[in-house]
């Protein structure tokens, strides 16, 4: 199980923040990325049409090879409009 | 340094005069608060919501204080923010600095605060006459933001 | 625009939340208060006092204050000053502005203090271990207000 | 009759602030200053020791030749420490 959180206007589009089992053939970020677009394309699009970043257990990740474990949280952070 | 989020409204004069208490002898204190207006370019307000990422937002906002306070010799900072729904003419945001010499004061707060409109994990979103609406971060947000990058103590 | 000068200690907290009041639609709010400290480079001070020139004082501050208003198209100044005897801990001056861009209110309080620190009819007198010291402006104040001077908004 | 002001330091070495009634050869700035040097030269060195200012009713001035008139308020000011 991993925990995704999605952030500002993804989060309206998301299905709630959960815990999710992945599939056995999603194992790094750029799979599940891929994975996400599949099972709900308008979350996809909405992630392929802004700048999104990656945080993996509260550290920023660039590196989409990234191996997911068990119990990781995955936040995805459209741009930030600030404070 | 103090960084404090609250989905509650917050009185900006009161956590000012609570930060500065028993500190009079720092000499200077300045301090900026960010308010809900009731109109975006014309546009009515009827609210703001402030999404965060719960932990993250804290610890980076953290991180740039820090930075802030490192880079201006400035560590008596605080940082009050608001998050989830806000009504117009609530403060949004507080960022004060005390500091022996009022300019290492006023550069602390500045920048923190060009920091926080482009850095901070923050995202906005107005509620107005045509419905909901994220906002981006503005170009001037972030031109401001690349300035600060540059400007020494 | 308003100036005052008081013999009488004053909450900048207060003075700032009543400033603001009905005017959260400004958006943003910067205040400085200079505050009493209990010693100058090491030497405890015991008493500040400041001496003024009833009515030219109120007068030349506000000629500042309305320069700096202009100059940074921020006529929402707030000055309070105290005179007389001060004990250490106490607010001596608070400069506050609103304005719908931060980066003006910045520069407004920051360029009017920099002008009463140099400009503004007052003598300070610090009383302290050593006795009674009339206090002559500082060098470093001098520059930064000739910097100031070339401060475009 | 006119009334002298002094602030700061000076104000300690003067007598009270008081309505005086000037000599009739005392009708300039100059020559008040010489005046009040020779009726207290205390006060006389300590002004001629700083750069004071001249203020007559509430204006600056710079011209030492300006005639008093009466009633005038004369007020000498130090160096201005600031707020």
């Amino acid at each position: 199980m991993v925990k995704l959180v999605f952030l500002g206007k993804l989060r309206g589009l998301a299905r709630e923040d959960a815990e999710v089992a992945l599939p056995a053939d999603v194992g790094t970020l750029a799979e599940l990325k891929d994975w996400i677009a599949r099972r709900d394309p308008d979350l996809g699009s909405a992630m392929a049409a802004t700048q999104v970043q990656y945080v993996v257990n509260q550290c920023v990740v660039r590196d989409f090879s990234l191996p997911i474990a068990q119990n990781d949280e995955i936040a995805f952070l459209p741009p930030m409009s600030g404070g | 340094m103090q960084v404090r989020l609250t989905s509650q409204p917050f009185d900006p004069q009161r956590e000012e005069a609570a930060f500065v208490a028993g500190r009079a002898q720092m000499g200077a204190l300045v301090s900026f608060v960010g308010l809900c207006r009731d109109n975006n370019e014309g546009v009515a307000v009827r609210q703001l919501h402030i999404d965060h990422y719960a932990g993250f937002t804290e610890k980076e906002i953290a991180r740039l204080a820090q930075d802030v306070a490192a880079r201006f010799a400035c560590p008596d900072i605080l940082v009050v923010h608001r998050v989830g729904d806000i009504a117009p003419g609530e403060a949004i945001v507080l960022v004060a600095a005390l500091s022996h010499h009022r300019a290492n004061a006023f550069d602390a707060v500045r920048v923190l605060m060009d920091y926080l409109k482009t850095d901070a994990p923050l995202w906005k979103k107005e509620t107005g006459a045509k419905g909901a609406q994220w906002i981006e971060p503005r170009a001037e947000d972030r031109a401001r933001r690349a300035e600060a990058e540059g400007k020494s103590p």
